[in-house]
C-alpha cells in the first residue's frame, strides 16, 4: 500500500495495518462462537463490516474498494440472503420449513454442535458484513460524486 | 440503583442531543445515549445486545458524521413556534399520564411472567444444542423472524443503492 | 405449501438482485412468473380454507406459544387474493412502464420484497412476525417512492418515512406492552391470555398505540398528511400497488385482525373506528374536489375510500363487515386500475395536469375506456363493483339505525361522482390540444393489464351473488368470529 | 416501575423532537432515540432481579435466568432500526444534494 495523498496520516495508516486483521479475525470468531457464548451472526458480521470501513476511512476509497468492490459486496449479500433461504428450505427435509435437520445435535460448547444454528450465522454474518459495507460504500461514494465538494 | 443513574444520564445525553446547535456535537450526543444503553443491557444482562449494540452504534455514528459534516444548521422559529410546542407538550404530558397508570397493570418490574420463555430456559439445550438460549431463539425457534429480519438488512440495501442512483429517469428525446 | 406465500417473492427478490444486472429481460420473467404463480396458489388457498375452514402451518415443527405459527383462514386467503390479484397486473404493466427509469432490476427486486412483506403480514399467526413484515413492506415502500430520485419524490419519501418509523416504534411500543402483560407472543395465545385475564386500562393504552401505529399506515384522517405526497410521487405501478393494497394490508387488515380477533371488539372501539371512517370519507373527497393533478386527486380519494372501508368494519353487523371487506377488494381493483391509467396519460403525455389535457379518447381510447369504467366503479354507477358494496354500506348504516353516517356516506359518494366527472371532462372528452396530434396508444403489455382489471371491475357485482358469495363471507365469518379467532387455532392445532 | 416511567420519557424526548424540530438530520436524531427507548423497554420488561444472563456455563447449574425472548426480539429490533437509519440518510443525503439545505421548511415543493 502506497502512502499516497488520499486517506489519512501515516501514523493512521500505520495503526490501521497493525489493527485491521485483528479485528477481522475478532469478527469471525464472534460468528464461529455464536451459539456459545454472546455475539452470534449479526454482531459479528458488522464488525467485519467495520474492518472493511476502517481500511476505507483510513486509506480512502480506493484502496478499500480494491479488496472487496461494490460489485462483489452486492453479490456477496444476495449470496448471503440466498445460502440463509436455503438452510430454511432444507428445513423441509423434515417436514417444516426453518426444521432443525441435524438429528445429531453434536456436543455442547464444542464448536461443532447446535445443528443449523452456526450455519445460520455464517451465511447472516455474509449478508451483514457486505450489506453495511455496500451501503457505506455507496453513502461514500456519492458523497465523492455530489455536486457540493 | 445504578440502572437509574444509567438511564437518567442517557435522558440528560438525549436532551443534549436534541437541544444543542451544533449539528456535530448532537451526532456525538446521541452517540452517548447509544452507548450507554450498551452499558444499561449489559446491568440487565444481556451481553448479546451489549455487544450488537455496541457496534451498530459505532456504524450508526460513523454513518451520520459522513451526513453532517460540514453541513449547515438553520436555526429559526416560525411565528407559531408556542402554540406547536405547548400542543406537542401537553400530548407528550397526556401520553405520560395515561401510560403511568396502565403501566401500573403490568407485572412489576423484576418479576416478568415467563410462561412461553421457561420452554426455552428449561429444554433450549436439548432441542437446539445450543448453550446460548438467545442464539437458540433467533436462530432456531423464531429463525422465520431471523430471516425477516436478514430481509430488512437487505431491503434497505437495495433501497440505498436504488435512493442514491444519480440518474433516476430516461429522459425523453424531446 | 403456506410457507410458499413468502418464499416464492423472497426467491425471486434474491435471485433478480443476483442475476437481473448480467441478464436482460429477467427481471420482467420471474417478477411476473413469480406473482403468477402466487395469484394461482392464493386462489387454491380459498379453496382449501372452504374444504378445511382453517389451516395452521408450524415453522420449524414447534408448537405455537413456542414457535412461530402461520395461519391461513378466510379472512386471509381472501386478502391474498386481493393482494395478488392487484401485483399480478401491476408486475405486467411494469413491463413496458419501468423502461422510462433506470435500474430496472431494483425495481423489481423492491417490487418483489413489498408483496413479500405484505404476503407474510396477512399470513403470520404470531404479532412480532407481524411487525417483521410490516417493517419490510414499509422499508421497501419507502424506496420505492423515491425511485424516481427528483427532489419531489425524495421530499415526500422523507416524510413518509419518518411518519412509518414513528407509526412502526409505536406498534412496537404496543407489542411491549402486550408481551410483558400476557408474556406470549402467538395472536391466537394472546387471546387466550386476555380472555384469562380481563381487560383493562393496559389493554385500552395497548389499543390506543396500535390505533395510532396502524392508522397511520391506513392514512386514516388524523394521521393522513403523509399519502397525498408519498402517492403521487411513486412511478405509477408503485402508486397503484400502496393504494391499491399497501394500505389496506398494513392499516385495515392489521386493524381488524388485532381489534376483532385478539383484543376484542367493544362498542366503544366500534364507534371509534366508525367515526374515523366517516371523517376520513369526507375529508379526502372534499379535499380531492380541489386538486388538478391527477394523482394527486386520486391519492385523496383513497384516503376516502378507506374511510369507506373502515365505516364498513366498523359498523360491526354481518351486513356491514360484508359491505366492508367487498368494498376493500373493489377499491384495490379500480384504484389501481385508476393509478394505472394515469401512469399511462403520464407516459404518454408526459404530464400528470389536467387542465393541460382534454379530448384524449380518439387518440387513447383504450385508456379511455378503461377509465370511465373505473371511473364509474369508484363513483358507484349501478352495474359496477362500487355500487354494489357502497349499497350495502349503506343499507348496513340505516339498518343499525346511524342515519347521520349513512347520509354523509351517500353525500361522499355524490362527491366522488363531481370529482370524477371533471377528469374525465378535461381528460378525455372536449377537443383536442394541438400538442397532442401525435401520440400513441401505450404499449401492449400495459393495455393488457389495464382489461384484465377493467375487466374485473366489470364483473366484481357478481361476487356478492350466491354462487361467489362464500369466498366473501369467509372472511366476514373469521370477523364475526371475534375471539373465536383462538379457538379455531387451537384447534386446528390438535 | 421508576425504570419504565424513565424509559417512556427517552421515548418522549425522541418524540418531541421528530414532531418539533426542523432539521433532518434533528429528526433522524430524534428517530434513533425513539428507537433505543423502545428497544430499552423490551429488555427491562425481560429483566428478572437478581437474574443471570440466558446463556448456560460449562459445569454450574444456572437458577433465575433473565427472560430470553425479549432479547432476541431486541436482536431483530437493533437491525430493523439500522436499516431505517441507513435508508433515511441516505435520502436525506440527497435531499441536500437536491436542496442545498437540512431545513424542512424549505424543502416544500410539494404543496401539503
Amino acid at each position: 500500500m502506497k502512502n499516497n495523498k488520499t486517506g489519512m496520516t501515516l501514523i493512521v495508516k500505520t495503526i490501521t495495518r497493525l489493527t485491521v486483521g485483528l479485528i477481522l479475525l475478532y469478527g469471525i470468531y464472534i460468528v464461529l462462537h455464536g451459539h456459545i457464548s454472546p455475539g452470534g451472526g449479526f454482531a459479528g458480521g458488522v464488525i467485519i463490516a467495520l474492518s472493511f470501513i476502517h481500511l476505507m476511512l483510513a486509506f480512502g476509497r480506493e484502496t478499500a474498494l480494491k479488496k472487496l468492490s461494490q460489485t462483489a459486496a452486492s453479490v456477496l449479500e444476495s449470496l448471503g440472503a440466498l445460502m440463509f433461504l436455503a438452510i430454511a428450505l432444507l428445513g423441509f427435509l423434515g417436514g417444516y420449513l426453518f426444521f432443525n435437520f441435524f438429528l445429531h445435535k453434536g456436543k455442547p460448547f464444542d464448536l461443532f454442535s447446535a445443528g443449523i444454528i452456526p450455519l445460520c450465522n455464517i451465511a447472516i454474518s455474509l449478508k451483514v458484513g457486505a450489506g453495511l459495507f455496500a451501503i457505506f460504500a455507496a453513502l461514500i461514494l456519492f458523497k465523492g460524486s455530489g455536486k457540493e465538494e | 440503583m445504578e440502572l437509574q443513574l444509567l438511564l437518567l444520564f442517557m435522558i440528560f445525553a438525549a436532551v443534549v442531543a436534541v437541544e444543542v446547535e451544533d449539528l456535530l456535537s448532537s451526532v456525538i450526543a446521541v452517540g452517548a445515549v447509544g452507548l450507554g444503553l450498551s452499558l444499561v443491557f449489559l446491568i440487565l444482562k444481556a451481553p448479546d445486545l451489549a455487544i450488537t449494540q455496541l457496534v451498530v452504534e459505532i456504524l450508526c455514528l460513523i454513518i451520520l458524521i459522513r451526513a453532517t459534516i460540514k453541513k449547515d444548521l438553520p436555526l429559526l422559529r416560525d411565528g407559531r413556534w408556542l402554540f406547536n410546542t405547548t400542543s406537542t407538550l401537553v400530548f407528550i404530558a397526556l401520553f405520560l399520564i395515561f401510560a403511568y397508570f396502565a403501566l401500573k397493570e403490568l407485572p412489576g418490574f423484576g418479576q416478568p411472567i415467563m410462561r412461553v420463555a421457561k420452554e426455552y430456559i428449561n429444554n433450549g439445550l436439548e432441542k437446539t444444542g445450543a448453550t446460548n438460549i438467545v442464539a437458540s431463539i433467533i436462530l432456531d425457534f423464531r429463525g422465520y423472524d431471523t430471516l425477516g429480519e436478514a430481509t430488512i438488512l437487505f431491503t434497505a440495501v437495495m433501497g440505498v443503492l436504488a435512493v442514491i442512483r444519480s440518474v433516476g429517469r430516461i429522459k425523453d428525446e424531446k | 405449501m403456506l410457507p410458499f406465500f413468502v418464499i416464492i417473492p423472497l426467491g425471486s427478490a434474491f435471485l433478480i438482485s443476483l442475476l437481473g444486472k448480467k441478464i436482460r429481460k429477467f427481471g420482467d420473467i420471474l417478477a411476473n412468473l413469480g406473482t403468477l404463480s402466487l395469484l394461482a396458489l392464493s386462489l387454491y388457498s380459498t379453496k382449501l380454507v372452504l374444504a378445511h375452514k382453517i389451516l395452521v402451518y408450524k415453522v420449524g415443527g414447534w408448537m405455537p406459544p413456542i414457535g412461530i405459527c402461520m395461519v391461513l383462514d378466510g379472512l386471509a386467503s381472501f386478502m391474498l387474493v386481493t393482494v395478488n390479484l392487484v401485483s399480478f397486473a401491476i408486475a405486467l404493466y411494469s413491463v413496458s412502464y419501468m423502461q422510462k427509469y433506470t435500474d430496472k432490476y431494483r425495481f423489481y427486486t423492491l417490487f418483489m420484497l413489498m408483496l413479500a412483506g405484505m404476503n407474510g403480514i396477512i399470513i403470520t399467526g404470531d404479532l412480532f412476525n407481524l411487525f417483521v413484515f410490516l417493517e419490510i413492506a414499509s422499508i421497501a415502500s419507502y424506496a420505492l417512492v423515491a425511485f424516481g430520485t427528483e427532489a419531489e419524490e425524495l421530499e415526500a419519501s422523507f416524510k413518509y418515512a419518518i411518519m412509518g418509523s414513528v407509526a412502526s416504534s409505536f406498534v412496537l411500543l404496543g407489542i411491549a406492552l402486550l408481551y410483558s402483560y400476557t408474556s406470549t407472543l402467538n395472536m391466537a395465545d394472546i387471546s387466550l391470555v386476555l380472555a384469562q385475564k380481563g381487560t383493562g386500562l393496559m389493554v385500552s393504552f395497548v389499543a390506543v398505540l396500535f390505533l395510532m401505529g396502524f392508522g397511520l399506515k391506513a392514512a386514516l384522517v388524523p394521521f393522513h398528511a403523509w399519502l397525498p405526497d408519498a402517492h403521487p410521487s411513486a412511478p405509477a405501478p408503485i402508486s397503484a400497488m400502496l393504494s391499491g393494497v399497501l394500505i389496506k394490508v398494513l392499516g385495515v387488515y392489521a386493524i381488524a385482525r388485532i381489534f376483532f380477533n385478539i383484543i376484542g371488539i367493544n362498542n366503544i372501539s366500534l364507534s371509534i373506528l366508525m367515526f374515523l371512517g366517516v371523517v376520513s370519507m369526507l375529508i379526502g373527497v372534499i379535499l380531492a374536489l380541489a386538486q388538478w393533478d391527477v394523482k394527486r386527486l386520486l391519492a385523496y380519494h383513497s384516503i376516502s375510500q378507506i374511510g369507506y372501508v373502515i365505516l364498513g368494519i366498523g359498523l360491526g353487523t354481518p351486513l356491514g363487515i360484508l359491505g366492508g371487506v367487498f368494498h376493500l377488494f373493489n377499491h384495490s381493483v379500480f384504484k389501481s386500475l385508476l393509478f394505472l391509467n394515469s401512469g399511462a396519460l403520464d407516459y404518454a403525455l408526459g404530464t400528470r395536469d389536467l387542465q393541460d389535457m382534454g379530448g384524449l379518447r380518439e387518440k387513447m381510447p383504450i385508456t379511455a375506456n378503461t377509465n370511465l369504467i373505473a371511473s364509474m366503479s369508484i363513483a358507484g354507477i349501478p352495474p359496477f363493483n362500487g355500487f354494489w358494496s357502497k349499497l350495502l354500506i349503506i343499507l348496513a348504516c340505516i339498518q343499525s339505525g346511524r342515519i347521520i353516517y349513512a347520509i354523509c356516506a351517500v353525500v361522499a359518494s355524490i362527491l366522488t361522482l363531481a370529482s370524477f366527472m371533471k377528469v374525465q371532462k378535461y381528460a378525455f372528452f372536449g377537443k383536442l390540444k394541438e400538442r397532442w396530434q401525435d401520440i400513441k396508444e401505450i404499449p401492449a403489455f400495459m393495455r393488457l393489464s389495464m382489461i384484465v382489471l377493467a375487466i374485473i371491475c366489470v364483473m366484481g357485482g357478481l361476487l356478492i351473488i350466491p354462487l361467489f358469495k362464500p369466498f366473501l363471507q369467509s372472511a366476514v365469518d373469521v370477523l364475526l368470529a371475534g375471539k373465536g379467532y383462538k379457538d379455531a387455532v387451537f384447534g386446528a392445532i390438535r | 416501575m421508576s425504570e419504565y416511567i424513565l424509559c417512556l420519557v427517552l421515548f418522549c424526548i425522541g418524540l418531541y423532537c421528530v414532531l418539533r424540530k426542523r432539521n433532518i438530520i434533528k429528526i433522524i436524531i430524534g428517530l434513533g432515540i425513539i428507537e433505543y427507548a423502545v428497544n430499552l423497554f423490551f429488555v427491562l420488561i425481560g429483566y428478572r432481579t437478581h437474574g443471570r444472563a440466558p446463556i448456560l456455563a460449562k459445569d454450574q447449574q444456572i437458577l433465575n435466568m433473565v427472560d430470553p425472548l425479549p432479547q432476541a426480539l431486541v436482536l431483530t429490533s437493533i437491525v430493523i432500526g439500522l436499516a431505517v437509519t441507513a435508508l433515511i440518510v441516505a435520502i436525506a443525503i440527497r435531499l441536500y444534494e437536491k436542496y442545498g439545505t437540512f431545513d424542512i421548511t424549505k424543502i416544500n415543493r410539494l404543496k401539503g
